[in-house]
């Protein structure tokens, strides 16, 4: 662990290292603050000497602005994602918090900031075009300014987000699974609750108590599994556990408590058959917060995943047998199948993108299939380790361009929603003459999500394919041009993975297209003929996911580029 | 850009001018056609310029002008074969036959001379002019017409240049493309009344029935192309080339031949692709002069002649007698059948069309003849074979003259007849209110409104008897010099080979029929009392009209001079002068020999049962029929007087009842052509239309429905996965559980 | 001593018991108990590995997962009281607006 | 040497559409209807530069640059700029002989069709729809890279979509969809296929222009040259399995678009509901991007594997002939008519690939261009038909050369161009395919009549266009009976702008028909090029010989 520097608890440089995390506590702490002061005093007791404290009481002008919570909470996730950036910017270092004990316990590196990135990144957004949009009367209200003015909820709203944040970036550095866990626990508890933030709408609650229920008994699975790997190996440490592995992997016991572990986090990447939950909760969601969990909260899952398969399990897969390659293999295919054929007759077009989210599940699942599958034949293999961080680059990439896309689809309907409803196509008939920009934006989300040039969701599902079939290949073109004999089917199986994952996008084509074909061709729905409600803040986040989508899609080679930076950083291995 | 690449160099003055010829037309066609868009319905444009025939007739008569200098310089012998002018390199590309590099190949553009191409040269660009002035005195003199003849003069001229260039064209290919060109033109113009369904359908059924030919000719140009890597005609005829396609390709080159003769087929009407021509006769007559009698029909019979030097090639020696006999054959049945069919047509154009077919099918059967001779017998080193050879094959083409002039006078007098009858008509019927013209059933075309109007016209009737008896080959008229030939060498050819006893026979018995029908028609029209009010009152016609009747007349009069400048012999052999070779009286005097006191006892007699057969025979019965006199107080001209007094004597002696015949159910079936067109119409329906609604069918069903089903098959997959998701938390929880368990079974199997 | 195989044992019966409740049961009450039933299993287990490894991680690892039991209660019960509310009813299978 | 002069001929084009497309989406309606005229203008002038500059490089006024003699995989106007660097991703674009007539096409074709569609509804947005798309078309053409190829294939889905979506008839949702979902999923197969080509390539020894990540590149002409040099002496380029496979992916993205019977059957659903406009750059240019692809890729790369599906090809071609023109004839709409006869006609171009003759690819090449400058017409013909007629049934509206003298004679004048009437320019094209068909037939000791059934097709495709005519521009010259869906309203003649793109179309099918070399030459040059510079040396003496 050379470059590695140490760091305990408090001790030197832990503020620097842990800027981000620290400037979201602080955050926090403003949000529970900040919308509470007020002239309000305190009377010492037994006098009638009122001291202000400036605690509630009648609240201040700038204290009672219920947009002060949004703002809050968007500056605070926009400068820890600003702070990520510059860290990257001055250029990494890699920083281990270590406890007293030398347990690992939090890692800084590439890999994990590019995450963070994720995260802060899609709950910026939310935060920040949910400010003003928010519902408190239910889907299919109108909401006037008086009820926002009055509504204190709005900073419950924001400082689940923040909380929501710092769950997710614990998850990200960190090095012991328990650690890990908690962080997942953090962020879904902070999710559940954003879910079913909206318990004035029978699908609000409805929606918050099944994603509840069902990420309970998952992230409980989950807890078992973790359990059976203590039992097992008798640390949850990546390093120990990979250790451990590495002689003894192949015993039942740490298999199925590793298939456990792969339960919880496949809830949160909602990979089928996890996924029922998802387009429940994200139908019944209000918008940006089920942007949240088809970008950061599967994004979070995922890197759960890539924790677990590839810095737990991947010594085991160096004789070529991942055990739970197959498994993750099928699990990929019967995901991203599942999610666009149901997809395919949606008509609600929530319900649509959680679908599709899932099928972008299943791709990144074939990804990490991929990635499993990267020394498979030491024969053909070639450079291995090179071909398993392109596949890692292409998943980190997908999930860095989701955000700008998937979030942004959500945002165009969060519009919609503001203005009563999101729940059918319909609704967004004539959304080309209301108003045309908001429609091509919508456009392009469609489009980069269907994968087709130049958006950056082509690119991602390109990297993607490209990943699955370099390390199908392997080494193959190399053997051949010293005149080995190589057929089609002497490459790995993922490759079949690449050309289900082609098909499928072209099935998604069919219901991405329809919402388009809604959009400019069909008429608006009757009293929804006039302007959309204004709100110049989400229309900026929507701009700023179209840049990012077109710009990446055009010109992606330096985010390709930091993406791999952040996948080499992954594993010494590699 | 390689455009143009020198092969060959230029010889002779007017020869490089012989492009133009193709060219003035074809500039012309895109001048009148713009001019008449513009200046439609303009009083200088419809009366001075006569809506563009004033424009095509000048260029018309360069066209001849050109012709005539390039024929006379190329009967000085100042030129070869085909080193007329830079050739164009058209087509550049490449193949490959084995090796390590490809070969190049061209397909050029030149123009190519010999005695065949002055022939139809002279013929083209000559009756295309008379044909155009006779157009200003027929077509502008037609109200129905007015505003509309640029169209008339437009397709009319690039006609012209189609059937120029595929006489000037020095290759096959080239040959092909003017062809189809004539074919387009040929469609448009049968079409000029658009909006007559008859008139629609019959120009669709011309081109497509033609075209059905065509794809074979093109087949066949394919095959000869593959064979000769060529399709100039410089190339295809060297003797050596052949020798070299014959050691191993006999066959194949049969087959190609064979494929670019139904083509001939299709072009000159011939059975089976005959259905057409008498449709065509939609077209405005003019037209039918043109097109269908004189110049396009005689495409097919050039591009047979085209074919003779394979034929006549030692290397393939009995190698294509075969085809030789089919051309024959085909020529035979259809000059029965046509002639068959020609007794019965009560329409004066019909019965010329159907004389055309039969008139063609006779020089089929005369090529046929002529090239199974050329085919079979040692006609290189053998002088007499040498002889019989040129001399059949030279029959054959100079009847293609005398019935390209024949015809086409018949069909402008036949017009003129029309052209009057219907203003008669017009007079008589509807004064002068100028109301629409075919608001009745009038049919100006029908010989039952004609009769008795050889002194109401006698130019034109004089036109047309002459013209009849050069068709029917009365002795010294016309066509009668050819036909002998014609007949007498199939029953050469019969001698040798028993098979060709078929186009024998059937070409003696034509000879008979002809005379029948071009008699009746002469006798219906112009002989007897008018048959109605109509044809009673018919005047005389304008002098655009009358003066290509008048040109031609002498003209097909003359052909006994041409014979006796030896036509027959020069038209086939290259070797043979046409202007030095023979004092022209001394010809004369040894074609009637020939024909009269024939040596051979056998040809001999053949003569005379011809003779008798065609000028006795047929037209006797055809006086004994429809003969009569004049309407009392008619006065026709003293050269007719006595065909006329004739025929009204042989019908009173020997008239007789020809009901039973009318009534037989032969006659339905010959005024039905034999059911033939309705087999192919049925055959269009039921079995193409039928077929392709199937095809298209199964391509929304099968293929498209494919698609459908695919489309509906995942939707309703869709509907099926979602329905999975019930809604109820519980059924989620137990997914995860079957999940798990899952995840829990297969990671522990398969380690 | 007890062998901490046993407790092991037990702990899986737990869970079992626990996963199984969760998709036999209607009411979320009840469930919500399966899944703290399923948590505590996992308790069980980080225990009795805790001393079977002699690590005391494990015994800390308990405690936190306790916590999270805890509000995770504490976040369920608050839901199914919105639940209710809007529904009058926390049975998992008449609460089913969102389907397909 | 403007090297550079590719890339605007992509970028500008596409940039202008954009920014006039955002900037119109922000105005309001009215704003919009007073836009339509100067934006139409400035497209239409922008795509005479495009013109221009096209015309100028065959002039030779850009560049100075003959385009015969370019040897096989060589390019003019070559550009190449790195893009994607970590995966070897280029703006690479350059020209030969086989691309630049597409090209010079595409540009012909968008000015003829601004104006056929003068008067096109919501112009403000149409006309840069139209630019885009040309962009777009240039983009496929010019790209010699396999990213950017494949990125611009798509992108050209995009603008087109939007035109039938948008501009289409009754059924346009359908069409539109159907049009993009059919051809996307062919052309994704398509890239799984390139992207594993890319992936048999050597890291240990990378190609030039290799990408840093991947050690591999996306560079075509680096690629064909590598295959060219790996499929000599009878060896298999990635061997012969894979090849076959790669082969088979690459050609079944390139026969859909093409159309290939049986994967034709978006082509008259989206011809039928497709806007004039969108039409003829469908038929004109994007049919003709399957072809080209063929070329550039799998032939290139693939000529052993060519050879194996030799006789597989030279099926599907001789069926799409045959099977379009059947169908064609069971038509009653006349734009599905037309359309399949676009089917028929791409069968032409496949029987020619087929052939593995210079002539035959020659003539491929021809027909892609002739057919390029006839189809438009074909399709503004028949959108003027139901621009004027309001219908599209055939015999809806009969004596058309009464009422419309200038449509009848556009009508009877491409009908004619497309069956293959000589000194026009398709029939150049036929006349080459079927002497390189029969060379290759014969040579293989085949039956003559193997030839009369595509020959036949011509025959057929004359009875359908002959059979349509009678029943539109002939007969019922009465003009007291005007088509009844004009409910007695005046029967037009087609408007000045059509008459113009009628006249121009016409001119160059008349003069391509007429003087075949000036396109022809070049074509030539590259099958010539190409055979010797690939063909023959790695094949050696495939067919036996002839």
């Amino acid at each position: 662990m050379s470059n590695v520097s140490r760091v305990e608890p408090f001790g030197d440089g832990f503020i620097t290292a842990l800027c981000p995390e620290l400037m979201l506590f602080a955050g926090m702490l403003l949000l529970i603050l900040v919308p509470n002061l007020g002239k309000g005093t305190f009377r010492i007791p037994g006098t009638q000497i009122r001291l202000p404290w400036l605690l509630g009481g009648t609240r201040f002008k700038f204290s009672s602005d219920p947009r002060l919570p949004a703002w809050i909470a968007s500056l605070t996730l926009g400068g820890a994602f600003l702070s990520v950036l510059y860290i990257f910017n001055q250029g990494l270092e890699r920083v281990v918090i270590v406890s007293e004990s030398g347990k690992e316990l939090l890692l800084i590196n590439g890999f994990s900031r590019i995450f963070e990135l994720i995260f802060f990144g899609a709950l910026a957004l939310a935060a920040f075009s949910s400010m003003n949009r928010l519902q408190v009367k239910g889907i299919g209200s109108k909401v006037s300014e008086h009820e926002l003015y009055n509504n204190r909820r709005q900073a419950d709203f924001y400082i689940l987000m923040v909380t929501c944040a710092l769950g997710m970036s614990v998850v990200a550095l960190a090095q012991d699974l328990f650690v890990l866990f908690i962080g997942l626990e953090l962020a879904s508890f902070s999710t559940y609750v954003l879910v079913a933030f909206l318990k004035e709408s029978k699908v609000g609650v409805e929606s918050g108590m099944k994603y509840f229920i069902v990420g309970s008994v998952a992230s409980g699975v989950g807890l078992y599994g973790l359990s059976m790997l203590y039992l097992w190996a008798g640390s949850l440490q990546f390093s120990v556990l990979a250790a451990t592995f590495a002689v003894s992997g192949t015993t039942a016991l740490p298999l199925i408590g590793i298939g456990f572990v792969l339960v919880g986090f496949g809830f949160k990447v909602s990979a089928a058959p996890f996924h029922f939950a998802a387009p429940d909760a994200y139908a019944g969601a209000i918008s940006p917060v089920a942007g949240v969990l088809a970008t950061a909260s599967k994004a979070m899952g995922m890197l759960g995943l890539v924790r677990m398969l590839l810095i737990v399990a991947a010594p085991e897969s160096s004789d070529g047998s991942a055990v739970w390659l197959v498994c993750l293999g099928a699990m990929a295919a019967i995901t991203m199948t599942w999610g666009n054929l149901a997809a395919l007759g949606s008509d609600n077009p929530k319900r649509m993108l959680a679908y599709s989210s899932v099928a972008h599940a299943g791709y990144m699942l074939a990804a990490l299939t991929a990635v499993g599958a990267w020394n498979w034949d030491a024969a053909v293999a070639g450079d291995a380790s090179a071909a398993a961080v392109a596949v890692m680059t292409a998943l980190i990439f997908h999930l860095v361009v989701l955000v700008a896309f998937k979030l942004g689809a959500f945002l165009v309907l969060s519009i919609l929603e503001s203005e009563g409803g999101a729940s059918r196509l319909s609704s967004l008939g004539g959304l080309a003459k209301r108003e045309p920009l908001l429609a091509v934006a919508m456009f392009i989300f469609m489009i980069s999500l269907a994968g087709v040039p130049p958006m950056a969701g082509f690119l991602s599902k390109l990297l993607v394919i490209m990943g699955i079939v370099r390390i199908a290949v392997g080494d193959m073109g190399a053997e051949i041009a010293d005149g080995g004999i190589y057929v089609l089917g002497d490459m790995h199986w993922v490759w079949w993975l690449a050309l289900l994952m082609v098909i499928n996008s072209a099935i998604s084509v069919f219901y991405y297209l329809r919402v388009v074909v809604v959009m400019f061709f069909d008429e608006p729905e009757q009293g929804r003929e006039g302007p959309l409600p204004g709100g110049w803040q989400v229309r900026v986040a929507i701009l700023a996911c179209v840049l990012t989508t077109v710009l990446v899609g055009v010109a992606g080679d330096s985010l390709i580029r930091l993406c791999e930076m952040a996948a080499q950083s992954l594993n010494y291995n590699w | 850009m390689s455009g143009a690449e020198a092969t060959t160099t230029v010889h002779s003055e007017w020869m490089q001018y012989a492009p133009l010829i193709i060219l003035l037309p074809m500039i012309a066609f895109a001048v009148i056609l713009f001019l008449g868009r513009v200046f439609n319905g303009h009083p200088f444009w419809k009366n001075t310029l006569k809506e563009g025939g004033l424009i095509a007739l000048p260029v018309m008569g360069a066209s001849l002008i050109l012709s005539l200098l390039l024929i006379s310089e190329f009967l000085k012998g100042n030129s070869g074969v085909d080193d007329i002018f830079e050739k164009i390199a058209w087509i550049n590309t490449g193949l490959w036959d084995g090796g390590s590099t490809t070969e190049s190949v061209s397909f050029g553009f030149g123009i190519y001379v010999d005695h065949v191409t002055v022939m139809l040269l002279f013929v083209a660009s000559f009756l295309c002019l008379l044909i155009n002035v006779f157009s200003i005195g027929y077509m502008n003199t037609d109200p129905i017409n007015d505003n509309r003849n640029h169209r008339f003069y437009a397709e009319f001229v690039l006609f012209c240049s189609g059937m120029l260039g595929m006489v000037l064209a020095d290759s096959f290919l080239w040959l092909f493309i003017f062809w189809e060109i004539m074919g387009l033109c040929s469609y448009l113009l049968i079409g000029f009344y658009y909006e007559r369904p008859s008139a629609a359908s019959a120009a669709k059924k011309a081109f497509l029935t033609t075209r059905i030919g065509d794809v074979f000719l093109m087949i066949g140009l394919v095959m000869l192309w593959d064979l000769f890597g060529s399709l100039d005609y410089a190339v295809v005829f060297d003797t050596q080339n052949i020798e070299a396609v014959a050691e191993n390709s006999a066959g194949t080159l049969q087959w190609a031949l064979g494929l670019m003769f139904i083509g001939a087929v299709g072009k000159s009407a011939q059975f089976p692709l005959h259905v057409w021509l008498p449709d065509a006769m939609e077209g405005p007559t003019p037209v039918s002069a043109l097109i269908h009698a004189a110049t396009m029909v005689n495409a097919g019979l050039y591009l047979v002649a085209r074919m003779f030097p394979f034929f006549g090639a030692e290397a393939l020696h009995g190698d294509l007698d075969d085809l030789a006999f089919i051309i024959a054959a085909v020529g035979g049945i259809t000059a029965v059948m046509a002639a068959a069919i020609a007794f019965v047509q009560m329409d004066l154009k019909k019965v010329l069309a159907y004389s055309t077919m039969s008139q063609l099918a006779y020089i089929f059967t005369g090529l046929g003849c002529a090239m199974y001779l050329a085919n079979t017998l040692d006609w290189h080193n053998d002088s007499d074979a040498h002889y019989i050879v040129v001399v059949a094959f030279g029959a054959s083409l100079f009847h293609l003259f005398n019935h390209a002039m024949a015809k086409g006078m018949l069909f402008m007098a036949s017009g003129s007849v029309i052209h009057e009858v219907h203003h008669a008509h017009h007079h008589l019927h509807h004064g002068d209110h100028g109301d629409d013209h075919h608001d009745d059933d009038f049919d100006a075309q029908s010989m039952e409104n004609m009769g008795g109007l050889a002194s109401k016209m006698p130019i034109t009737a004089t036109a047309m008897l002459i013209g009849s008896a050069s068709i029917m080959g009365l002795p010294f008229i016309g066509g009668f010099w050819s036909k002998e030939g014609i007949i007498a060498n199939a029953w050469r050819v019969a001698q040798d080979d028993p098979r060709f006893l078929f186009p024998a026979m059937c070409v003696l018995i034509g000879a008979a029929m002809t005379g029948f029908y071009m008699s009746r028609m002469w006798l219906k029209t112009f002989a007897g009392k008018p048959n109605n009010e109509v044809a009673a009152h018919v005047g005389p016609t304008n002098i655009w009209i009358k003066t290509p009747l008048f040109i031609l007349t002498f003209v097909t009069l003359s052909s006994v001079l041409l014979a006796g400048m030896g036509f027959t012999h020069w038209a086939a052999d290259t070797e043979y002068s046409f202007l030095s070779e023979k004092n022209i009286l001394d010809g004369i005097l040894y074609e009637m020999e020939h024909a009269f006191a024939n040596s051979d006892a056998f040809f001999f007699i053949l003569t005379y049962v011809a003779i008798f057969l065609s000028a006795i025979l047929g037209p006797g019965i055809a006086m004994a029929l429809y003969g009569g006199k004049l309407a009392d107080g008619e006065v026709t001209k003293p050269w007719m007087r006595p065909v006329v007094r004739l025929s009204a004597w042989v019908n009173k002696r020997f008239h007789f009842d020809n009901t039973a015949f009318r009534e037989s159910s032969l006659a339905t079936a010959l005024e039905n052509r034999l059911y033939i067109d309705e087999y192919y119409d049925k055959a269009m329906i039921n079995i193409v239309a039928g077929f392709s609604n199937k095809v298209a069918e199964a391509d929304t069903e099968v293929i498209d429905g494919t698609i459908k089903a695919i489309e509906s098959g995942s939707q309703s997959l869709s509907t099926a996965v979602r329905s999975l998701t019930t809604g109820s938390a519980r059924d989620y929880i137990l997914m995860v559980a079957v999940g798990t368990l899952t995840i829990s079974l297969l990671i522990w199997g398969v380690a | 001593m007890i062998d901490p195989a046993w407790v092991s044992a037990l702990s899986a019966l737990m869970f079992v018991i626990g996963l199984g409740g969760a998709f036999t049961r209607k009411n979320a009450i009840i469930v919500l108990m399966c899944i703290e039933l399923m948590l505590n299993a996992a308790n069980m287990q980080f225990a009795a590995a805790a001393v079977h490894h002699g690590d005391t991680t494990g015994w800390v690892y308990t405690l936190f997962a306790i916590a999270i039991a805890a509000s995770e209660v504490a976040i369920g019960l608050a839901i199914f009281l919105a639940v209710y509310g809007q529904h009058e009813t926390i049975s998992l299978d008449d609460v089913d607006v969102l389907r397909n | 040497m403007q090297d550079w002069i590719s890339m605007p001929l992509v970028g500008f084009p596409l940039i202008a559409s954009i920014v006039l497309l955002a900037f119109v989406s922000n105005t309001n309606e009215s704003m919009r209807k007073r836009l339509a005229d100067p934006i139409r203008m400035a497209t239409f002038v922008f795509s005479l530069v495009l013109l221009a500059i096209t015309t100028g490089m065959f002039f030779k006024y850009f560049g100075n640059v003959s385009w015969e003699g370019i040897s096989f995989n060589n390019y003019e106007f070559l550009h190449r700029y790195s893009w994607v660097e970590s995966l070897g991703i280029h703006w690479s674009v350059g020209m030969d002989a086989l691309s630049f007539p597409m090209v010079w096409l595409t540009t012909f074709l968008l000015p003829v069709t601004i104006i056929a569609t003068w008067n096109e509804k919501n112009g403000a947005t149409y006309f840069p729809i139209l630019l885009a798309m040309g962009g777009a078309l240039i983009g496929v053409f010019v790209s010699l890279d396999l990213f950017m190829f494949y990125v611009f294939w798509e992108l050209t889905l995009i603008p087109m979509f939007f035109l039938i979506l948008i501009w289409g008839g009754a059924d346009r949702k359908y069409a539109s969809q159907k049009f993009f979902i059919y051809t996307f999923t062919a052309s994704v197969v398509m890239l799984l296929g390139l992207i594993t080509l890319y992936f048999f390539q050597n890291p240990s020894n990378p190609l030039d222009y290799a990408g840093s990540m991947t050690g591999r590149t996306f560079d075509i002409p680096t690629i064909t040259q590598h295959a060219l040099m790996e499929n000599s002496d009878g060896n298999w380029y990635l061997g012969a399995n894979i090849q076959k496979v790669l082969f088979g992916m690459l050609m079944l993205g390139f026969l859909v678009k093409l159309p290939a019977v049986p994967f034709h059957t978006w082509l008259p659903d989206a011809h039928v509901q497709a806007p004039t406009g969108g039409s003829m750059l469908l038929a004109g240019v994007m049919l003709k991007m399957g072809a080209y692809g063929m070329f550039r890729l799998p032939i290139s790369l693939f000529p052993h594997a060519l050879e194996y599906f030799q006789l597989a090809l030279l099926i599907i071609g001789m069926v799409s002939l045959v099977w379009g023109a059947i169908v064609c004839l069971g038509q009653t709409n006349l734009k599905k008519m037309v359309a399949y006869s676009s089917v028929s006609h791409m069968g032409v171009i496949l029987v020619g690939i087929a052939t593995m003759q210079p002539m035959g690819w020659a003539a491929a090449l021809f027909m892609m261009f002739a057919h390029g400058i006839i189809s438009p017409m074909l399709f503004a013909v028949c959108g003027a038909f139901k621009h004027h007629y309001h219908s599209m049934e055939i015999g809806a509206m009969r004596g058309m050369a009464k009422h419309s003298p200038w449509l009848a004679t556009s009508m009877m004048f491409a009908w004619m161009a497309s069956l293959g009437l000589p000194l026009l320019a398709g029939f150049v094209a036929e006349i080459m395919m079927f002497i390189a068909l029969w060379h290759f037939l014969a040579a293989e000791g085949w039956s003559v009549f193997w030839m009369v059934g595509p020959a036949l097709v011509l025959a057929v495709t004359a009875a359908y266009y002959l059979w349509s005519m009678q029943r539109t521009i002939f007969e019922g010259g009465d003009e007291t009976q005007p088509p009844s869906s004009l409910h007695g309203g005046p029967v037009p003649d087609i408007a000045n702008p059509e008459k113009l793109a009628m006249l121009l179309l016409a001119f160059f099918t008349i003069v391509f028909g007429v003087m075949p070399w000036i396109a022809l030459d070049m074509m030539h040059d590259w099958t010539i090029q190409i055979f010797e510079g690939l063909i023959l040396p790695v094949l050696g003496d495939f067919n036996g010989g002839a």
